[in-house]
């Protein structure tokens, strides 16, 4: 996914002289995850630099940047770190084009490593994207593959609207299943790990189902796709698994689609559960499939506490915390 | 290696030598020199003589002028002639420009903090005493240069042409309102005239302006940016953030802090630090500082073209403080004889920034107390006649508005389902 | 209420030396809303002073008094103005219990005025509570009487977790029910208005059931408990309405023994809608009642816009559109 | 009143005197000057004489002595004796335990670095090269003066002897990690020695001792407190309000930027703005600052020493800069030769903390090199020992670690109903 990433940025800055991109570690060194390696060489240290460890001076620069008319892609090193930069991007870039009457807006792209599983702890492991999606004016995307995490942040760098877009960092080498004792499989075995050269985009706003299946809709996203995958597996339930890819402005034409046909919903997702995604999907089923609902909607997520370094597998909502779910609202 | 136990009978690890008993610590809270009830004096003030401080060129290291970021540039003295290094020499035409421009704008901040007396809108905040800092540097910088200012420079739309009717319209949220309704009153923003949408979150603005300065640099462009910020404000951390890109990536931007003393009910001190100036906030960015009396108009205009040609000649930023008085409330919410004294504006020593070029024209012979009368007067009947105007499109509470539909839109580039279903279940 | 909230910083200052208070405009003027008027006189300039504009600076500040061992009370001017301190609130004093294992706690009370209706535009009517429920290690409270105000004010400086404390500002001077066009009513001639002299407490974590009923269960705060109760008198419906009093952790007991009478639910909260706590409510409910339902939840909320300044009343979800949402779900 | 139009044929408002054609603007992205590749070359550093820098009295104004700011503190000089005003003339028991002290933290560093190779715990981070900088400090404040330190500074534990088996039981997040297994490796935390729970989000903890600093001051105490930074991120509002408040509140803290000039990939020039010293930042705040060689355990010490009697006595607080070097990777997830030359620690020209301060008391006549030697057998021996016991608890993987039901408990003082329940339903 790595490479996808870098494809993209790579692809859009030849396209569009207006793109640039910069953040903490970004430049000479290519980024602490290796996204933007190679980029400052091919297209010079005004392009893709390095910013001072200041994620609201550099989310701030790139809203004026955008101001100006350029593209900026801004990475925070972990979107543990995003809160520091939260004004910023909630009071600013979320709400420029509506409270300047479009006189001024934010085509801006927030990256950033999200979600745990790879024994960071509390502060490289959170999953904060309930609290962007609370904010009108941001667009909320996450990527489970190469594919899409290519094609989606070529369109988030074309998009006139504010994109936070979180990358899965368990996922970045390799699809991860939750089982965490199995070996590592690279994304050069899954079929959705090739990327197609050059140009290409995944429309923001469309989620893609991963697995069709009649008796039970999980939603999902990134990691957590993977997951649910493999407890529908595992379990031998036949899940109908959607990859929501765009959390907001989510693809409830596909939610809604499938739960009423289904009749059965499973949210999965990383975060801490009170008052996550997930209760906003949760409440939208329950909105608009009342009537067709055989069960509880269940949600399987992170436990409402800090992500704990040596507890990792027991906080991470893995295959077999999922299976149970699905099992529990097959019987609900 | 054990602790040793110091005289409170606590274990310690400090020498025997150096250990010592210390009196009990106290938490300080600065206060202001004078509360209600007080009578103001200034006379303690360090200011420096009117053409004392030197004027170094633009290409100078900013580590050779930290002087300036304790003195403070004055050109004006107290004849109203301009004395100094710093003397812009300009001429009448421009003076005179300008000496209207801050007429109009103290006309119209009359008229509308009246207007939501008269409950035609719900909020308004005036400039006065101010003029001189948006007037002035507005005029020092080039027309498609680039503004992010704070709610108290309205005197760069007027000094810019832009229609004061447009301003009324936000100001009475009507039917014409460009902001459409969605902000409080004196919100605006303008793309074509240069003028960033102000935020009422303060300081993000300071920030965002390097950014947009280092865009115009990226691209080889050839306008600057400028930005202002309250002295309250420089207390938030993009302060530290504007200051801090500014210098690494040398943006062309002219970071101003209009140090009105007041920031709402809260003295400078509370964000100055421990007697220090704000210009001095610069030197450890290693940026260069300017110190100016913001009431006088030709040191606020000679201060800001220095920094400008400096940002033009890509040596990138410098850091402005202007030094003056806000003479009114903080805004039509606000009564200030609640924490200060009443006549302390009126004791301000660096006076008011109309009458000190006004009486500087008089010095130069081209300008009469009956010329004065007869500007205030003009001032006063363009104000009314946008007033007129704008108020046919309807003032706050009129019915007179932006379709209510509107509200929903512009949340993004293109309407998402959810707020168009939104505004279906609304109704409207 | 502004009375209750000063007396409960009163009673507070008087009962215990730790605990102090500073904010914007706090110490000689009193709070840009009179909160703290009197204090600085009463208990000196270091217990009540004015702080730098600096939300994040005065944020982490009360840490360091927390740490020490003081009980500090802050005042963000605005809660639109929180967004600065969010790092400091979300990754520091939120986690502190936690990731030091109990060596330092954060028992610090973060008060500030929220909501609209009193045509403050976007950046003085925000209601950002969703965003702190969200958050492992935060209680959030959102008192909707003078009565509550100063027993649940208390409670919360008493407790040794962070607070949050938002105070509907829209109804600081007397009950507010959205009938924006009728006389304005003072707190004295409303029942809860009146409060008690002297230390007394209402435990967090408690609802209030303000108006029993059996048709449909209204779960509001703030100042929604009054439109609510508004709009069950005009549309005569039996609604039983709880005032949750603390968003979070929410009184789930309450919420599920009332809901599981009437079988039906509307949630109404001013925030925007979106993964904004009434998602939260939403899902707690069919997760806990979903047998007992009869009717989809419905939520009555902010629209998913900044607020509008014009619009206030457009905008505002008055007791028009909380009545037709109890027919709705009456009919449903 | 209309606009001109200038060269470009955009309009200007700008007299024609004064309008000019400009260049296009530049970007500047500052780099260091060596990369992988290169030859660290030093000699162009402006370093001070040791014994050079003036030492003035405690209670000398801030104003009076802003050159300490581009000055460097230094003591020992190359023959390694002790020279000048900031001699602070310690005992050689007082040198000796510095000396330890700095080199258990090397031997604890080098183990458990090794023990994250060798898959016992997820992350480690050294200090190694900054030894002076905690060991100094921590011995020049009393025992119970608290701190705020960065992962960087285990030097503060390993002083005031908490015992190396806790730090390793964190280390290893076993059964008797007394973070109960919640954190990441090297984010320790204890009240009884006054060490502040370390924070992953960098420099919150600066604006926090703040905090406890001005509460201890408001209870009458006499204890003060040290907070520690590095240079990258002093680039963080918390930064600026620590410094704010402290200089308001005049707060008795001592506010430490280490300045190790790298922060991970990033060298210090995207912090320090142009050119100019971290300690220079303290002067727009109006608080005294003081630019110490980091290496050089006695400048170290008389610094802290200084500051912290000039906090007992009210005086307020002092910004010290630390100027070190970052001799080995930010932590064992980086390769420091991919963005600097390989050899630039060796080419450092203020050396090794430790061989600085052993030269010293061989100078002194009362340390040689066997007593050098002997002193590293015995901290590597000590490590291993505790190794040892830590390792009997458990390391990472072994499934010796704090119970999983204790992984829900101390979000909040008493567990609420939806933890419980989660509990319940994960089954631990
Ligand atoms: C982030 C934020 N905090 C607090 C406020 C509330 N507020 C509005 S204006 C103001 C005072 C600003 O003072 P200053 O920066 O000196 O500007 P001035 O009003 O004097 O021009 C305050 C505290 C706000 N708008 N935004
Ligand atoms: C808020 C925040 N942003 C980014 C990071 C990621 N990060 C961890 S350490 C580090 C470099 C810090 O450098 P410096 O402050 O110089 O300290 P040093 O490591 O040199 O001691 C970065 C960017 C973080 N932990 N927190
Ligand atoms: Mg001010
Ligand atoms: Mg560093």
């Amino acid at each position: 996914m790595i490479q996808a990433l870098n494809s993209a940025l790579d692809v859009m800055m030849a396209r569009d002289p207006d793109v640039l991109t910069f953040g903490e570690d970004v430049g000479y060194f290519g980024g602490v995850f290796r996204v933007t390696e190679g980029l400052q060489q091919r297209y010079g240290a005004t392009r893709c630099f390095d910013a001072p460890i200041s994620e609201a001076g550099l989310v701030a620069a790139a809203i004026g940047m955008g101001a100006y008319g350029l593209r900026p892609v801004v990475e925070i090193q972990f979107a543990d770190y995003i809160y520091p930069a939260f004004d910023q991007i909630v009071s600013e870039a979320a709400r420029l084009r509506y409270r300047s009457a479009g006189e001024f807006t934010s085509p801006i792209t927030i990256r950033t490593p999200y979600g745990g599983g790879i024994y960071g702890g509390q502060t490289h492991s959170q999953s904060p994207e309930a609290l962007f999606a609370h904010v009108a004016g941001l667009k909320v995307v996450i990527p489970s593959t190469p594919h899409d995490a290519k094609g989606l942040l070529i369109a988030a760098i074309e998009e006139d609207d504010p994109v936070i877009f979180l990358e899965p960092k368990r996922i970045y080498n390799g699809p991860f299943d939750g089982h965490h004792d199995r070996p590592i499989e690279p994304w050069s075995r899954h079929p959705a790990g090739e990327t197609p050269e050059g140009y290409y985009r995944i429309p923001l706003g469309q989620a893609a189902i991963v697995r069709s299946g009649s008796a039970v809709t999980v939603l999902a996203y990134g990691t957590m796709v993977h997951v649910a995958l493999a407890a529908a597996l595992e379990s031998g339930i036949d899940a109908e698994i959607l990859d929501l890819r765009t959390i907001w402005p989510v693809d409830i034409e596909a939610i809604v689609a499938s739960v009423k046909k289904t009749g059965r919903c499973v949210i999965v997702h990383e975060a801490t559960r009170t008052s996550g995604f997930g209760a906003e999907l949760a409440a939208l089923v329950q909105e608009h499939c009342f009537y067709h609902l055989e069960a509880p909607i269940a949600r399987v997520t992170g436990w409402d506490t800090p992500y704990p370094h040596v507890f990792e597998w027991e906080y991470f909502p893995g295959p077999a915390r999922v299976g149970a779910a699905l099992r529990r609202v097959l019987e609900g | 290696m054990r602790f040793a136990t110091d005289p409170f009978g606590r274990k310690s690890n400090l020498p025997a030598a150096h250990r010592r008993n210390s009196k009990p610590l106290s938490l300080r809270v600065p206060a202001p020199k004078f509360r209600p009830g007080d009578t103001p004096d200034f006379s303690g003030l360090n200011l420096s003589a009117p053409g004392a401080a030197a004027r170094p060129e633009i290409d100078a290291p900013a580590a050779s002028m930290r002087a300036l970021a304790f003195d403070l540039i004055r050109v004006l003295d107290a004849n109203g002639q301009a004395v100094g290094p710093w003397d812009p020499r300009l001429d009448v035409e421009t003076l005179k420009r300008g000496l209207k421009a801050m007429q109009l704008t103290r006309a119209y901040d009359d008229r509308m903090f009246r207007a939501q007396r008269q409950g035609k809108t719900s909020f308004y905040m005036k400039c006065t005493g101010e003029e001189a800092v948006a007037v002035a540097q507005t005029l020092a910088l080039h027309a498609d240069d680039m503004t992010f200012p704070t709610y108290r420079q309205q005197g760069i739309l007027i000094t810019r042409d832009y229609p004061l009717v447009d301003m009324m319209n936000q100001i009475y949220s009507n039917a014409k309102d460009p902001m459409l309704g969605r902000q409080l009153p004196v919100m605006y923003a303008t793309r074509e005239y240069g003028f960033f949408s102000i935020s009422g979150n303060l300081a993000t603005q300071f920030s965002q302006a390097v950014g947009w300065a280092m865009a115009s640099a990226y691209k080889g462009d050839d306008r600057i940016c400028a930005a202002w910020i309250g002295d309250g404000s420089t207390a938030e951390g993009d302060f530290h953030h504007a200051l801090n890109f500014a210098s690494v990536y040398r943006a062309p931007v002219l970071l101003n802090i209009v140090n009105n003393q007041w920031a709402i009910s809260s003295f400078a001190g509370l964000s100055a630090g421990d007697g220090e100036t704000f210009a001095a906030r610069a030197i450890g960015y290693g940026l260069p500082a300017l110190r100016v009396d913001g009431n006088d108009f030709l040191a606020v205009y000679a201060a800001t073209h220095w920094a400008a040609e400096r940002a033009r000649a890509n040596l990138g930023a410098t850091v402005i403080e202007l030094f003056t008085y806000r003479a009114e409330g903080h805004s039509t919410s606000d009564d200030p004889s609640k924490y200060r004294p009443k006549d302390e504006a009126q004791a301000w020593p660096l006076g008011d920034p109309i009458a000190r070029l006004a009486q500087h024209l008089m010095a130069l012979g081209t300008w009469s107390p009956a010329d004065q009368a007869a500007l205030e007067k003009a001032c006063e009947v363009q104000v009314r006649t946008a007033q007129k105007q704008a108020e046919a499109n309807g003032v706050l509470g009129s019915g007179q508005r932006p379709s209510p539909a509107s509200m929903f839109e512009g949340v993004y580039k293109e309407q998402p389902w959810h707020i168009l279903r939104q505004r279906q279940e609304s109704g409207v």
